[in-house]
């Protein structure tokens, strides 16, 4: 594990927040799912989002992203009001296998992004090369169709659409859930010191709290319907992590403990699906 | 033939083709007026847009006698349809301005038949009776018909296309031809004048196969139709009336039209056919081989 | 199948019916007594007569294939540019919509004599006016197909800021391409039939000039034999057509190679 | 992740937009609009080549009082009714299950393409022949037209469906009934319904052309009448109500459309 | 967590194999990816499959479950050669979201494999009902489209639709990638309270080590390209499991432990993605 960067945290430069929500609440028709959310990212921040099943996750982070414009509250990227996609903002999407275009062999949807904002096809093709190898995706993939991949292997193509973009803000929707555990792992630690080295912020939601612990600096707790902020966490981890020390530092161990439980309770009232947990069966 | 045979029995119901024109005026009057009936014959009127569309109509049954211009009967006698003639619908007009016209925009520089010599005329088909009509109207008087543009165009679209300028001339029938005249063109001349007048130019049919079966009712219907003609001829005023009660039309619009139809009130020959059949050999659009066709075109009772 | 599919067997395939029944056509035809139907034989003799002769043949070909040719191109470019327009402005296809549907309904008498005065009596009226009906079918399926593009992959494009321009050509156009194609499939035949319309004003040449003047004739072989070139033609254009699909829907015949295995 | 279409797909206007009223006042405005370019550009053509909206609108307030106007539309609407029906319960089924089987689309190809490009307009005289000069030659003209679009739509909706929905049948045994009945049509229904707007209309252009043709009765009998006495605002009082028909007709396949298809994305931003 | 139910491996009263695959071998055109793949499954006996992403997981559950023949070797179920989909076998796919028709409601969703196979209207309903309630879903949902529902929803009415199948084998493709941890141990927990009590006969593929340990008899570890079994390794865990008990079982951590070599060793060569692992940062 090579560590070439400086913290995180040292990277942000400015004060001003990458992103802020003030409030943000979100309905879909008359159904509420999002009420008043406040937090904010520091640049160079990673933040793990986590909460039940149907809480509002995906929702919350297209809002973040601009895709959706909240129906209360306020998004301020660098300070500012935004109601559309920001530029430097990469989003892996959860249903990622229908964000693929399926005429588009996979080398032509990772480099899409990138022509499109002017990246010369040398170039692109070169980063979508990179960032394909970055995700164990061998060059050959590149002229398969994503339907013809595994859905491992889709999802993986899918991150390496939003590394090989260049962001400066990563948003990720439970980008690792269809992957192997080594290759879980090795992913985890590629966008980790992505995150270092270019002082990236990242948001990502996930379901697996080792992950959101092991990965982040700070992890919001989303409960309730409509789902509001249960508690922001702090990851009392430093800026190092390895997969092996960094699992067995005590704090570790207590802080996933304590994101356990407040994920239990939360998913006790599952949220948006109204009634109580899974049921026994009689 | 027009010996009549006198029905015995009750009447015979036939069906008889018309146009939503008013070349059918006689027919109606002789409806109205009670000839066919008198003839044994109970008519029943059906309205046909053109005349070879409704050949199959005929051929089917639904139809008893159709009516079709003398080319049309031409084709289909060298195509062995089984059509034959047998009786006039209209006849050539005599006059200068008649039943058809060929008109122009006044700023053409085309007063006579001359002076549509290079001219792009619009004509309803390219091998029908008005190419032959007009192209002997020039010869007439000396002029090339080989020089002239004929444009194919359907009637309604005739005047549309004078309008945009993209027509020098075009043949029209009434009330086409009033309406033309309305919206400022002027008639150049009469086609028919110089050279089918009182010449057969418009023909009912039938099938032989039926003629040949009911040769009685075919004899009544000429009767009846020749009865009509004269009627129709000797009484503009009431070929007007009926017109306006037995089509849909705006009377205002049938006040307006001059140069009537001349109907048929003879007994149909073979000489009245050759003569139209000549003028169309003239004009270079029909072949000499078929110039003796006017036997097999004409039902000799 | 798969052993099958050279290109001999293909072929067998595609004209094992055809060929059935234009035997039961042939055969019933000889004993059918009617003016209107006379034997194929003769349709055939009619047709090696009047389009196998190439003089004849091209007086009558030339003429509507470059009409075939420029308005099927202008119906098609037409329909997906409108059809892309409507599709993505939903207020304006909703407003408009009264429009666009009474515009398509009009019969065609009504809109003869507006092109002759906008457009005179030669081939430019009559490209345009073949254009205009042919445009429909390509309209409605760009329209419908631009509508159906899967959200998540709009929700890409934007989140990934890709431009409008290439958002239209490489997502939303290529997602909407199977229906369009099939827009544009029937919008080959209408190009045709309504060409034969159009052939009646003006023209002195043309397949639908031939076929209405030998109907007005009572040439009745020689109206059939022009039925047969046309469909000739119409299946020549097909496969035309069938190519450039093959091509541009690679993506879609392979996916769909899937389907075929159980339904 | 597609659950928030709704909302994302549909643009802004659409969203907060007006309501269904509204959207009709906004419709009737496009309509009165594209009705004043008409009165304008009438003025550009030759006298009485283009009538006027005013001409129009007054020879068919004349019309509308008289009964053989409502029973040349009767006439019209029935025929087009139960042709359009006939269409479509023949060339979809049909279409669609040429369209499941590679061996039938490929048998199928070489005739339907031929037959398609045979203009309906060159079949009038053997209808007229077979059928005669009345409703029935109407019908079969009608039908003639109308099959196709539907047809070849069908055929290729038939290969639109998602692969994992046939896995999914096929994996629980859903038996052939219900698989076609409940995957496999619901599937294939977007690129139907194209096919049967683009029907609906070549349908009624057909009936009208029919009767304009064949000289049967109904709407088309009217035009062709008012054409040969060149009595033009009545010919376009005729078209216009041939227009509104196939309005009135789309606004009905529109409404099928959104219901049957509220699920597809095509139809979920159009709320109401 | 209450078992009431026999051991596994005591509801399978025959000998017959429930599944048994011989030299199984699978090719997309002349792409082999599945070379010889021997083993074989009991009655009532619970297995998993793990594996590096992309190794082929998916296309041997379609093999078995019938919906794809393979290009070579044969498949029996209970002793007889097959070839297409079984009664009584029940699949959850990976791809969950395209598994439901977008326009049928949940409930129809659910329903319509029992109405297409005979089961009463009300009788369907109701069994769909359950298995909602059983999976964590408000009757409510059943109401709503799959696309209005969040991932980790969607995935989960993909499993009522299996449970609601009262199958006999259930197969399912990493069926809990999607919901949140508390959720998905609760899934857990329900699949395996009905293997035991019904005596299912459950093949699971899943990048969850511990998920597998936890749950399974066997596992059978696929690797290499062409994929073959690398191992299939006994859990001697007994019958009886519990999230907190199990899982402290030193026999779970040693079996999980040799699991997770496996899969790493089999990722190191990532198979059908022909390169090596993920990649350094440069
Ligand atoms: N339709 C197809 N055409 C061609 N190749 C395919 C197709 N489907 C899958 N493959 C290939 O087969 C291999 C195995 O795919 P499979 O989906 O079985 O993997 P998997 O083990 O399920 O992976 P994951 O854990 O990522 O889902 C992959 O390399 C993939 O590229
Ligand atoms: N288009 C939509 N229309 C109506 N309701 C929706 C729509 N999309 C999502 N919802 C509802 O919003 C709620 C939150 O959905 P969201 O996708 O944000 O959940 P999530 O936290 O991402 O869950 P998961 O972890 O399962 O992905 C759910 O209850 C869902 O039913
Ligand atoms: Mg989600
Ligand atoms: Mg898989």
């Amino acid at each position: 594990m090579t560590s070439n960067s400086t913290p995180a945290q040292g990277a942000a430069s400015t004060t001003v927040a990458a992103l802020e929500a003030r409030g943000l609440g979100h309905s879909y028709g008359p159904r509420q799912i999002l009420g008043g959310i406040d937090f904010s990212v520091e640049q160079g921040e990673f933040v793990c989002i986590v909460g039940p099943s149907g809480v509002g996750k995906t929702t919350l982070l297209r809002c973040l992203s601009g895709l959706q414009v909240s129906t209360a509250g306020e998004l301020h990227v660098l300070g500012s009001v935004v109601k559309e996609p920001q530029p430097g903002v990469a989003l892996v999407f959860q249903d990622y296998s229908r964000s693929l275009m399926p005429w588009a062999s996979v080398l032509e949807n990772v480099t899409l992004p990138l022509r499109a904002n002017r990246v010369s096809k040398k170039d692109a093709n070169a980063r979508a090369y990179e960032a394909l190898e970055q995700v164990g995706l061998a060059a050959a993939v590149g002229d398969q169709y994503p339907w013809q991949l595994s859905g491992g292997m889709q999802q993986r193509v899918a991150i390496a659409r939003a590394l090989a973009y260049d962001p400066t803000v990563l948003l990720m929707d439970e980008p690792f859930a269809s992957v192997d555990a080594q290759t879980r792992s090795d992913l985890e630690d590629l966008v980790l010191r992505l995150q270092r080295r270019l002082g990236l912020t990242v948001i990502l939601v996930t379901h697996d709290i080792d992950e959101s612990v092991y990965l982040s600096d700070r992890i919001v707790v989303l409960a309730g319907s409509p789902a509001h902020v249960a508690e922001i966490v702090d990851v009392p981890l430093g800026a190092e992590r390895d997969q092996i020390g960094t699992k067995s530092d005590p704090a570790f161990a207590t802080t996933r403990a304590h994101v356990h439980n407040l994920v239990r309770a939360a998913a006790a009232v599952s949220p948006s699906t109204g009634t109580a947990r899974v049921v026994d069966v009689p | 033939g027009g010996d009549a045979s006198e029905p015995s029995e009750g009447p015979t119901a036939i069906t008889v083709a018309t146009y939503p024109v008013m070349s059918n005026a006689a027919v109606y009057i002789g409806v109205e007026e009670g000839i066919f009936a008198d003839n044994g014959l109970d008519v029943t009127l059906e309205t046909i847009t053109s005349g070879p569309d409704s050949v199959p109509t005929l051929l089917s049954g639904d139809l008893t006698f159709t009516s079709i211009d003398v080319p049309t009967l031409i084709n289909a006698t060298k195509e062995d349809v089984g059509l034959v003639a047998v009786g006039a619908m209209m006849v050539g007009v005599d006059v200068d301005r008649g039943y058809v016209g060929v008109v122009a925009a006044p700023d053409k520089g085309i007063e006579d038949w001359a002076d549509l010599e290079g001219k792009k005329v619009g004509v309803n088909a390219l091998g029908s009776t008005p190419v032959a009509l007009i192209s002997a109207s020039m010869e007439a008087v000396g002029a090339d018909p080989s020089t002239v543009q004929w444009v194919q165009i359907a009637q309604p679209e005739t005047i549309p296309a004078l309008q945009a300028g993209q027509l020098d001339a075009a043949n029209l029938a009434q009330p086409l031809l009033t309406a033309a005249e309305e919206a400022g063109f002027e008639q150049v001349g009469n086609p028919e004048q110089l050279t089918v007048g009182g010449v057969p130019t418009f023909l009912y049919v039938t099938t032989r196969e039926y003629a040949e079966k009911n040769p009685e009712v075919v004899a009544a219907f000429q009767e009846s139709l020749n009865a009509s003609g004269e009627i129709a001829n000797g009484d503009h005023e009431l070929a007007i009336e009926t017109a306006k009660k037995s089509t849909t039309v705006d009377p205002a619009v049938l006040d307006k039209v001059t140069g009537l139809p001349m109907w048929g009130s003879k007994p149909l020959t073979t000489e009245d056919l050759q003569k139209f059949i000549d003028v169309l050999v003239n004009a270079g659009q029909l072949d000499e081989s078929d110039a003796s066709i006017a036997d097999q075109m004409i039902w000799n009772g | 199948m798969k052993a099958f599919r050279n290109g001999v067997s293909l072929l067998a395939i595609e004209i094992w019916l055809p060929l059935l029944l234009v035997v039961l056509w042939w055969t019933v035809s000889e004993y059918v007594n009617s003016l209107y139907f006379p034997p194929l034989r003769v349709i055939m003799e009619a047709f090696a007569e009047n389009w196998l002769v190439p003089d004849k043949a091209l007086s009558n070909l030339v003429p509507s294939l470059q009409l075939i040719i420029v308005a099927y191109s202008l119906a098609v470019v037409a329909g997906i540019v409108f059809g892309t327009t409507l599709g993505l402005v939903r207020p304006l296809e909703r407003a408009v919509r009264p429009i666009v549907e009474a515009m398509r309904a009009v019969p065609g008498v009504a809109l003869l004599p507006l092109f002759i005065v906008l457009f005179g009596i030669d081939q430019p009226m009559r490209i345009l006016l073949v254009a205009f009906g042919a445009m429909w079918p390509v309209l409605l399926n760009t329209l419908d197909g631009v509508r159906g593009v899967e959200p998540t992959l709009l929700d890409m494009t934007r989140s990934y800021r890709v431009g409008r321009v290439r958002r239209l050509f490489q997502v939303i156009l290529k997602s909407a391409g199977p229906q369009i194609f099939a827009g544009a499939r029937i919008s080959l035949a209408v190009t045709l039939i309504i060409m034969v319309v159009a052939e009646t004003v003006g023209a002195d040449g043309g397949v639908g000039y031939f076929l209405m003047t030998a109907k007005s004739e009572f040439r009745i072989s020689a109206m059939w034999s022009a039925m047969v070139a046309l469909g000739i033609l119409g299946y020549i254009l097909n496969i035309i057509f069938r190519i450039a699909e093959r091509y541009v829907l690679r993506w879609h015949r392979l996916q769909q190679a899937r389907l075929e295995r159980t339904s | 992740m597609n659950a928030s279409t709704e909302v994302t797909r549909a643009p802004r206007a659409d969203r907060r937009g007006p309501s269904t009223f509204g959207w009709l006042l906004i419709q009737t405005g496009a309509v009165v609009l594209a009705g004043g370019i008409w009165w304008l550009a009438s003025g550009f053509f030759p006298a009485g080549a283009i009538p006027t909206p005013p001409e129009v609108l007054g020879r068919l307030g004349q019309l509308v009082l008289t009964g053989e106007f409502w029973s040349a539309i009767g006439i019209t609407v029935g025929t087009f009714a139960l042709a359009l029906t006939v269409s479509i319960v023949v060339a979809v089924p049909l279409g669609l299950v040429i369209g499941a089987s590679t061996f039938w689309t490929q048998s199928t190809r070489l005739l339907f393409d031929f037959l398609r490009t045979i203009p309906p307009i060159a079949l009038l005289p053997l209808l007229l022949l077979v059928l005669g000069a009345d409703f029935e030659m109407v019908f079969g003209l009608a039908v003639l037209g109308a099959i196709w679009p539907i047809l070849i739509q069908s055929i290729y909706a038939a290969r639109q469906g998602e692969a994992l929905l046939v896995d999914m049948s096929a994996a629980y045994r859903i038996p052939r009934g219900w698989f076609i009945r409940h995957i496999f049509v619901p599937g294939a229904l977007p690129f139907v319904m194209t096919g049967v707007r683009l029907g609906t209309t070549i349908c009624l252009l057909l009936t009208i052309s029919g009767q304009l043709l064949g000289a049967a009765p109904g709407l088309g009998h009217e035009i062709a009448a008012a054409q040969a006495w060149y009595d033009t605002p009545r010919m376009y009082a005729y078209v216009l109500v041939a227009a509104i028909l196939g309005l009135i007709v789309n606004a009905g396949v529109w409404a099928a459309q959104r219901r049957l298809l509220r699920w597809h994305p095509s139809v979920r931003g159009e709320s109401r």
